[in-house]
């Protein structure tokens, strides 16, 4: 029983998923998009469940022969993931109505068998069990990509999600075998799958070549440089709601991996790993901020924008001690909130069908002044601006990558954060200062939408004015998985 | 026969898989370079299983081998989508986003 | 009331005038009442300041109510409040007297303006009587300081009060670049003294270097404020304003501030020999040089003008000469007849609408009080024996005899005839003679307002002499007169000139100059050191500053420009790399893990 | 005996796999493929994995090449014989595999002690291997299962050619509902 | 209410723009009404905060303390030292005086005074905050919504592209409002990192696990950090105060920014600036200091005459009025450089003089454009006849910028060239002192050209002297430049213990 209590959270979404499909399956075939929209309903509802009980319910121990573990670590990650697939599902609800209301379904089991390998990566303390539930995180992800397959733009193009999942699997797959290959060494080498086991090994070039295979194949999925190109193509082409997932949950299940095995489990190597994980975080940084600035696709733009915060984050995970992993994540959850909510307010604002360039945003302020506060505060917490919680997750990420001595890297850091200004800076400008009276339909929020991006901009704006209860939920959480005393090799 | 000759085969296998992933324009040859990379790291596994003792080893190869034929499965579909919306399969066709 | 009392009573009775008409909503631009409320101010502090001067000739011991206006470290830097002793008592009353009559005058004089610009000019004579106030009776040089710099305010003001003629408003501009450009050798030897002595007072004990120093800083203030060669050329411009104006501020009182100063600061002069070299050359030299440009003048304010320079010249060479006594009572006397003259120019612009010498003609007859009233300022002014001008005049240059190889006053004799004979042309052409034109037949009288002050002031222009002896009392001094050789040429050079301008112009129609003086006028037209200026302006500051503001624009910006530009560049560029390609993509992700493994064997 | 043996099977491993990915014939790439998979079948069998061998055989040779061929005539025009082998890519392609080749090999040669146990241990029959995945990896093993149903339902849904019922036209407007304003219309 | 007095006035301006973004935009005299009311609130409790300041006693008075991130040591703390009182009734003059200016705006007037509030609420933080980085998130706070401010209502104008750098001119569009507020942005935010940096480097530095200012100066810095790390928060600082060469974000931005708002960010925001270099570089870094301060002396001592010259050849109304801004600024920087107390006072009085003046130069330049349409100098000329009052209040600024006796600018002046003089930086005060002289030739030139002279010509059909609240708004301003000038130890008592009670470290310091 209590390895039930345990494993709750991967059975609760498995449970649901089941749920939904059962529904789909059962329920009369003549629905159409407005009756269809209730079992987008009914997954909100249970993942808004599950995520207020994992505020009640203590799933704290080990189960599965060890190879699982609910701790305060793993609750936090979880509620995180859930939060994300709570508003992106809302966010994707009218989304999925309109464009499959006969079959639902698979959305959202793709999306719950998505979820349930982002629930049980936090909590696996098994090789075996980790790379697996990555991988249910990930397969799915490939084909809700191209979920929206069918689509024609309002000029007739064909729809390019193909492309956005193709770029996607294809990236995804040659890294799957990169970390296949790498976690045979590594595995192979310490004679364990077992994550505490792995730090007990001794460090053998063998090994240490295993560990930086899986270190590029983890890359992929966050999307960090140079396994980052995917990125802006795939935001570009796929359904935006269910890009505005995209752009979170797996880079917070792929965080959580990250510092699952380098930080707990290989931190006594980080002399091996924290060089090419710098310089990973400092080309992140470079790279998307750079990029970022001549883009004109929202979406594209949103997707170097999410590079250049990997690779803020990474420095967290780079200073390799208990505080880094607590400001990773706080980082996360501010990026939850924040870049979701982003991608929705872009959904929404090109609901006009004019796309998503940043002309669809001109006159925002006056044809949907709510989408466009959002977008300010969301935007601002993207480059880090006070009193929006974005800022306190960069400052944090920084200071425990100065505190951790990377000097240098945070110094790069906060400069080439100036440029990040820029180009969000260039949106709020097509939001707020260009218009052309009249000319672009109003955009309306549908009720569900609408939800997702309130409920993004209070907490944007509430964890940005109080911070202190999400620092200290990170901090325990962390420290659950690193103890700070932990002696942590320094190179 | 030796753990070493036998990683160092893998090796190989690995990298001329990593070569055709890299140089074949057609999807489906990529995913047949995939396909080899992949069978490269199950005989690590099996390999080091063999030498090391234990069935994990071997319990990984298994995952694997799984893992595999579901993101085969996929991606022939993905294949498939792109053939019919492109009419062709090679992969330069599905460039139109970019910079 | 006690002597501050009463030296306060003069600077709050102008400062609620002004107060009232600055907050009080349409009294201003109904003109009487602000005439009538800026007079009342005047009479209260003439008052005042008669008080203080009795109180003066009685018990000259100096007397003090400041309080600390700037305070740094917990210790008071500067004080403020109001000083009371001879120099102060004798200042006050001139300075009041003038500026009432002056007011007076300008009842009648300004009559004819709209009522809203009648208001506004008396609001700025409040103004600067309440300045000028402040200077005099400071209690220490900051205070004076910023006394100084108000009555170059309200001198802006009021020579800009033509505001819509451009003229007026270059010539106000003007004024103030030149005053303020010499302000700041008196802020800079402020500092300095300070920085030596700890106190802003003038009684400080300082090093010879340094006493060198303040001193000529301070005189550099003087060149500017009394218009002293080379910063004298504010002044002629400066008759862009009404001829009131001219009267107060450009002829008897603003002008002597500079005079002023230095009497107040003699203490520290006193400790520089060296600047009063300067002052005794310079002085001359304004003399001298002055007066000559004043024989070519034609226009009757610039001719009175100019001879204000020459005039300040005489006072700044006598305290160059170390006699305080010399050029304040020569100020004093100044301020009589040079109102005197201003004013009853005025009158006889006002009477013919034109300020040329040669409009005018026979105006003596035709207004017989005017006339007479600039018959007395002139010989006042050339110092024809018995006048107010002899006895101040003897004073300078008994001072100046002798030193340098008399060489200064030699100067100042020959400026002595030079004034005669100038001022002995204009009472010639202009009020002697013929009438010149139909405006001049046609002059007559003005109203009582402006003949009231005529008449007051000649009275004091005349018999000024006699203050000589109570004023040198207030200074601790002794005066004696004797007609000695050094008076009796100075009389003799001054009939000497008045006869010499009969002579020449006496029959001539208009005022056609003499052939050596058309060789100054030519010299005077090209107003050399004006164009120094000019150029100094135009080809050097104005030149600096619109190649510093290309640079800042082009060159600063345009790096800081070219920074982003850069930036926006190399991302534009580094988008070639994501071709769309997919297998790029993973070339890319393959190159990073080869590069990952080969840093795992490398290490 | 055994190092002949394995060097024949490592031989037809490399050799095929050369020839999958230089082949210019698609559906010779895939058959070579199952030569590659058979080969290393024995490999697997040489190492005491019998029962994986069966698996490979049965599960890759006999499923995953079908399933490549399936697919390969699906997305086939016919008469499509251009170059397979893209010349710009070659190069750096190569260039990265040999990097990784070399480093890998250098690793495996520089890591001390991967024969120390000169007799190998017992081999782990289908038995032990059924009860770690069974009992020790259960929780994986109940994930996989969830896996291959998502990716049955993925290929699906990827591979289906038109979605019944659903908006084809302009369907990303959907989500956020237009309010055309009148003057619009 | 009395021992949370900081935090009302803080708080006013903040819960203001909360009221009127939940009022309707149709609500134009309500959300004025509203932040008005907000900002005399706050101006109400900056009055109370500088008269209830015990100057006998000194040091931080007030002191309230609310935990924000207790894990990291970051409180909300704030208190008021010596300098705060002055600076706080400063913002409080010029966010009624800006309110008031911008009554007749009749574009998105939600969101300006939304921002506005917002803006303000952040320079109060700023001014109070005994926290570095609270004080650090106030100060981006205060700097942000410029952006929008600017780009929104602001307005632009023709820049000719030339020089070696023209090519970049195609690129950006020099001159435009959203370029400006770009440029403003972002340069401020470079320096922004540098004080990030800064800050970082000081708090680990100081294990004190505390943002506290008190504790971080208390803890010992090694000399070479303190060397590396001054530059970066004079210049980061500096930045916003406009010190040369990064003050070029100042005159496009204030060319371009409509009225209130330059008043605010010219009056308040560049003293943000100078307040930080002050309040955050010399006291936290005495060795720092003492190592850079001849070059922060040299380039303030350069920031007046360039801003000055500067000025004195610009043919836009609000591009001289901007120079002379970066020129006045150098003056704060001038006297912050001598580090004795007449400077620092006079710092601080120049602070709060310059934006009282800055403030009603803006206003007047905006109620020029508003009436003509055009804020080139060379089209005007005989506005006097018709706006006499502004004629009148612009002559008023005009004297106080040239330091002219009796105007809170001489008071300021005079401290700093005196602290100059006292420390011995003669070649600092005489390009100080010949800067107050061009800047007499600039702004006297340009009050002639526009309000005197013959005219106004045909095409200034409807100027008018200043209407209802906008006659408060200049009355507010000159009342407060006049009363500072007669009477400046209304400021300067409290700005003095706060002067040496900051300057007593650093003198130790350099005396060691």
């Amino acid at each position: 029983m209590s390895e039930l209590r345990v494993l709750w959270m991967p059975l609760a979404v498995a449970g649901l998923a089941v749920l939904v499909l059962l529904v789909d399956v059962l329920a009369p075939p003549d629905r159409t998009a407005r009756t269809g929209r209730a079992l987008g309903w009914l997954v909100a509802a249970g993942l808004a469940g599950a995520l207020g009980a994992s505020f009640s319910v203590d799933g704290s121990g080990r189960a599965a022969l060890g190879t699982y573990d609910g701790g305060a670590w793993t609750t936090f990650v979880q509620r995180l993931v859930v939060g994300a697939a709570l508003l992106g599902a809302l966010g994707a609800l009218d989304d999925v109505a309109a464009r499959t209301p006969k079959r639902q379904g698979e959305y959202w089991l793709l999306l719950l068998a998505s979820l349930l390998g982002m629930v049980i990566v936090p909590g696996a303390r098994d090789l075996v069990l980790l790379v697996v539930a990555f991988e249910l995180m990930g397969i799915p992800l490939y084909v809700l990509a191209a979920y929206a397959k069918n689509d024609r733009t309002v000029d007739g193009a064909q729809s390019r999600a193909g492309e956005a999942a193709f770029k996607l699997y294809v990236v995804g797959a040659a890294s799957t075998a990169v970390t296949l290959f790498g976690l045979a060494l590594l595995t192979g080498m310490a004679g364990t799958s077992s994550l505490d086991g792995l730090a007990e090994a001794p460090a053998t070039p063998l090994g240490t070549l295993g560990m930086l295979l899986v270190l590029g194949g983890i890359g992929y999925k966050i999307g960090m440089v140079p396994f980052h190109m995917w990125v802006p193509d795939t935001y570009e082409g796929a359904a935006t709601p269910f890009v505005a997932f995209l752009s979170v949950a797996p880079k917070v299940a792929g965080l959580s991996v990250l510092a699952l095995l380098f930080v707990s489990g290989l931190g006594v190597h980080r002399g091996a790993w924290l060089p090419p994980l710098g310089l990973a975080a400092l080309l992140s940084m470079g790279v998307g901020n750079l990029l970022a600035l001549p883009q004109t696709d929202l979406r594209r733009l949103l997707g170097y924008s999410g590079i250049a915060q990997m690779g803020y984050v990474l420095l967290a995970v780079a200073a390799g001690d208990a505080m880094g992993v607590g400001m990773t994540l706080f980082f996360l959850a501010a990026y939850v909130v924040t870049n979701l909510g982003a991608f929705l307010v872009v959904h929404a604002a090109s609901g006009g069908g004019r796309g998503h360039g940043l002309d669809a945003m001109h006159g925002l302020f006056r044809r949907a002044p709510f989408l466009a506060l959002a977008l300010l505060a969301f935007l601002l917490s993207l480059a880090g601006i006070p009193f929006a919680v974005g800022f306190w997750a960069k400052l944090y990420v920084l200071l425990a990558a100065w505190r951790a001595g990377l000097a240098g890297l945070v110094v790069a850091g906060i400069v080439l954060a100036v440029l990040g200004l820029f180009y969000y800076l260039r949106v709020l400008q097509a939001a707020y200062m260009i218009d052309e009276e009249g000319e672009r339909a109003t955009p309306r929020a549908s009720p569900a939408l609408g939800l997702a991006i309130a409920l993004c901009l209070a907490a944007v704006v509430g964890l940005g004015l109080w911070p202190a209860p999400l620092v200290d939920a990170a901090s325990r959480a962390s420290v659950d998985l690193v103890h700070p005393s932990a002696p942590v090799a320094r190179r | 026969m030796s753990l070493a000759s036998c990683l160092l085969l893998a090796a190989a296998l690995f990298c001329v898989g990593l070569y055709g992933l890299l140089a074949r324009r057609q999807i489906v040859a990529i995913l047949l370079s995939i396909e080899l990379m992949a069978n490269a790291a199950n005989l690590v596994f099996v390999a080091f299983g063999h030498y090391r003792g234990g069935a994990l080893g071997q319990v990984f190869a298994v995952f694997s081998i799984a893992l595999t034929v579901a993101e085969v499965a996929v991606g022939l579909a993905l294949a498939m989508l792109l053939y019919r919306r492109h009419g062709d399969s090679r992969v330069e066709l599905a460039s139109e986003m970019k910079r | 009331m006690t002597p501050t009392t009463l030296a306060l009573t003069t600077l709050v009775a102008p400062a609620s005038a002004a107060l009232v008409l600055a907050v009080v909503p349409g009294l201003r631009s109904r003109g009487w009442p602000a005439a009538a409320l800026c007079i009342l101010a005047s009479v209260v502090s003439l008052g005042a300041a008669l008080g203080v001067l009795s109180g003066c000739l009685a018990d000259p011991t100096p007397s003090v109510l400041a309080v600390p206006w700037l305070r740094t470290s917990s210790v008071t830097v500067a004080e403020i409040g109001v000083r009371v002793d001879g120099v102060v008592a004798s200042m006050l009353s001139v300075v009041t007297l003038v500026a009432l009559s002056v007011q007076v005058f300008s009842l009648g004089y300004m009559h004819d303006e709209p009522r809203p610009a009648f208001g506004r000019y008396f609001a700025y004579h409040a103004l600067f009587l309440l300045s000028m106030d402040v200077l005099v009776v400071a209690p220490n040089l900051l205070q004076l300081f910023a006394g100084w710099e108000l009555v170059g305010v309200t001198s802006y003001l009021l020579i800009g009060f033509y505001y819509r003629k451009p003229s007026a408003a270059r010539a106000a501009v003007k004024a103030f670049w030149v005053t303020k450009f010499a302000d700041m050798g008196f802020l800079a030897g402020l500092l300095t003294l300070f920085v030596a002595s700890g106190s802003f007072g003038w009684d400080a004990h300082l090093a010879p270097g340094t006493a060198t120093v303040v001193t000529l800083l301070l005189f550099f203030a003087v060149v500017g404020k009394s218009a002293q060669f080379p910063l004298h050329v504010w002044l002629p411009d400066a008759m862009e304003g009404p001829t009131p104006v001219s009267a107060l501020l450009h002829a008897a009182t603003m002008v002597a501030a500079g005079v002023f100063l230095v009497v107040r600061a003699d203490p520290l002069f006193a400790q520089a020999e060296a600047t009063r070299t300067v002052m005794l050359v310079l002085g001359a030299a304004t003399a001298l040089f002055a007066a000559l440009l004043a024989l070519v003048q034609t226009d009757i304010k610039k001719v009175l003008a100019y001879s204000t320079c020459s005039q300040l010249g005489y006072m700044v060479a006598a305290l160059g000469a170390g006699s305080m006594i010399g050029g304040f009572f020569h100020l004093t006397t100044h301020a009589f007849f040079k109102a005197l003259l201003f004013l009853a120019a005025g009158s006889a612009i006002h009477a013919v609408h034109s300020n040329e010498i040669g409009d005018m003609g026979g105006l003596a007859r035709r207004m017989p009080v005017t006339g007479g009233a600039f018959v007395v300022g002139a010989l006042a002014l050339a110092g024809v024996p018995g006048f107010s001008g002899f006895f101040s005049k003897d004073l300078v240059l008994e001072a100046v005899e002798g030193k340098l190889a008399s060489l200064p006053w030699a100067a100042l004799l020959a400026t002595a005839f030079l004034t005669a004979f100038y001022m002995g042309r204009v009472v010639v052409v202009a009020f002697f003679g013929a009438p010149t034109g139909e405006k001049a037949e046609r002059a007559h009288e003005p109203g009582w307002s402006m003949r009231g002050p005529l008449v007051v002031l000649g009275v004091l222009a005349a018999g000024g002499g006699v203050f000589a002896a109570p004023f040198a009392h207030l200074y601790g001094r002794e005066y004696h007169f004797e007609m000695g050789v050094g008076p009796s040429l100075a009389a003799a050079l001054a009939i000497g000139g008045f006869g010499a301008a009969y002579l020449v112009f006496g029959r001539a129609k208009g005022a056609p100059l003499p052939a050596p003086l058309a060789l100054v006028d030519r010299v005077a037209k090209t107003s050399i050191v004006n164009r120094v200026y000019e150029v100094g302006y135009r080809r050097v500051a104005l030149a600096l500053a619109d190649g510093l503001a290309w640079i800042d624009r082009y060159i600063v910006d345009g790096l800081i420009n070219l920074l982003g530009y850069g930036t926006l560049e190399a991302g534009a560029r580094a988008r070639a790399v994501q071709t769309g390609l997919a297998p790029d993509y993973v070339l890319a992700a393959m190159l990073g893990v080869a590069g990952l493994a080969v840093w795992a064997v490398l290490r | 005996m055994e190092s002949l043996g394995f060097g024949i099977l490592a031989g037809c491993a490399l050799m095929s796999a050369f020839a999958v990915v230089r082949s210019a014939n698609l559906v010779h790439a895939v058959l070579w493929l199952g030569v590659t998979l058979v080969a290393t079948a024995g490999l697997y069998a040489m190492l005491g994995a019998s029962f994986l061998a069966s698996v490979q055989v049965l599960l890759y040779v006999g499923g995953v090449v079908t399933l490549m061929i399936f697919g390969l005539m699906m997305t086939r025009r016919h008469g499509d014989s251009g170059p397979q082998i893209e010349d710009v890519r070659s190069a750096p392609a190569a260039l990265a595999a040999i990097i990784l080749f070399g480093a890998t090999a250098w690793a495996v040669v520089s890591t001390d002690g991967l024969d120390a146990p000169v007799t190998p241990p017992p081999a782990v029959g289908p038995a032990a291997l059924g009860r770690a995945l069974v009992r020790d990896h259960v929780l994986a093993f109940e994930t996989i299962s969830m896996l291959l149903l998502v990716a049955i339902v993925g290929a699906i849904v990827i591979a289906r050619r038109k979605d019944p019922g659903g908006a084809a036209a302009a369907a990303p407007a959907s989500a956020a509902s237009v309010a055309v304003p009148k003057a619009a219309e | 209410m009395n021992e949370h007095l900081l935090s009302v006035i803080v708080g006013a301006p903040a819960a203001a723009a909360l009221v009127v973004m939940l009022l309707p935009s149709s609500a134009r005299l309500g959300i004025r009404l509203a932040s008005l009311l907000g900002a005399a609130v706050s101006l109400a409790g900056s009055v109370a905060a500088l008269v209830g300041y015990d100057k006998a006693r000194g040091g931080l008075q007030r002191a309230e303390d609310y935990p924000l991130v207790p894990a990291l040591g970051v409180h909300l703390r704030f208190a008021l030292d010596g300098w705060g009182g002055p600076l706080l009734l400063l913002t409080g003059i010029i966010i009624v005086a800006g309110v008031l200016a911008s009554w007749t705006l009749g574009k998105r007037d939600k969101e300006f005074f939304v921002l506005l509030l917002v803006l303000v609420s952040g320079v109060f933080g700023v001014f109070v905050s005994q926290d570095l980085l609270v004080f650090f998130l106030f100060y981006e706070i205060a700097v942000l919504p410029m952006y929008l401010l600017i780009g929104i209502w602001g307005a632009s104008h023709e820049v000719r592209a030339a020089g070696p750098f023209a090519f970049v001119w195609k690129r950006f569009k020099v001159g435009d409002k959203q370029y400006a507020a770009m440029k403003l942005t972002l340069m401020l935010l470079v320096g922004s990192a540098a004080i990030l940096v800064a800050i970082f480097a000081l708090y680990l530095q100081s294990g004190a696990h505390s943002f506290d200012l008190g504790d971080l100066a208390a803890a010992r810095y090694p000399r070479a950090l303190q060397i590396a790390a001054f530059p970066l928060l004079w210049l980061g600082f500096g930045t916003l105060a406009g010190v040369f060469p990064f003050h070029t974000w100042s005159p496009d931005g204030h060319a371009s920014a409509p009225t209130a708002v330059s008043m605010l960010h010219a009056g308040v925001l560049m003293k943000l600036g100078a307040f930080g270099v002050m309040r955050v570089g010399m006291v936290l870094l005495p060795e720092g200091t003492r190592f850079w301060v001849p070059v922060v002396g040299a380039v303030a001592a350069i920031n007046v005459l360039y801003g000055a010259f500067c000025a004195m050849s610009q043919t836009d109304l609000k591009y001289i009025v901007a120079y002379s801004s970066v020129s006045h600024m150098g003056v704060v920087m001038l006297g912050a450089a001598t580090l004795t107390a007449a400077g620092w006072n006079g710092a601080v009085f120049q602070m709060v003089a310059h934006g009282i003046m800055t403030g009603l130069f803006f206003a007047l330049v905006g109620l020029v454009y508003e009436r003509a349409h055009t804020r080139a100098i060379a089209r005007m000329g005989g506005f006097g006849t018709v706006m006499p009052g502004v004629a009148a209040f612009f002559t008023l600024a005009c004297l106080s910028s040239l330091g002219l006796p009796g105007t809170a600018g001489f008071v300021s002046e005079f401290l700093v060239f005196l602290g100059a003089w006292q420390g011995g930086h003669l070649f600092w005060a005489i390009p100080g002192i010949l800067g107050a002289f061009v800047t007499a030739i600039y702004v006297l030139k340009a009050t002639r050209a526009i309000f005197w002279g013959p005219g106004p010509s045909e095409a200034f059909h409807d100027l008018a002297d200043a209407r209802r609240t906008e006659w408060g708004a200049l009355l507010i301003l000159g009342t407060g430049l006049v009363v500072l000038g007669f009477w400046p130890r209304l400021l300067l008592d409290p700005i003095d213990p706060g002067s040496v009670h900051h300057l007593a470290r650093i003198l130790a310091e350099v005396a060691r």
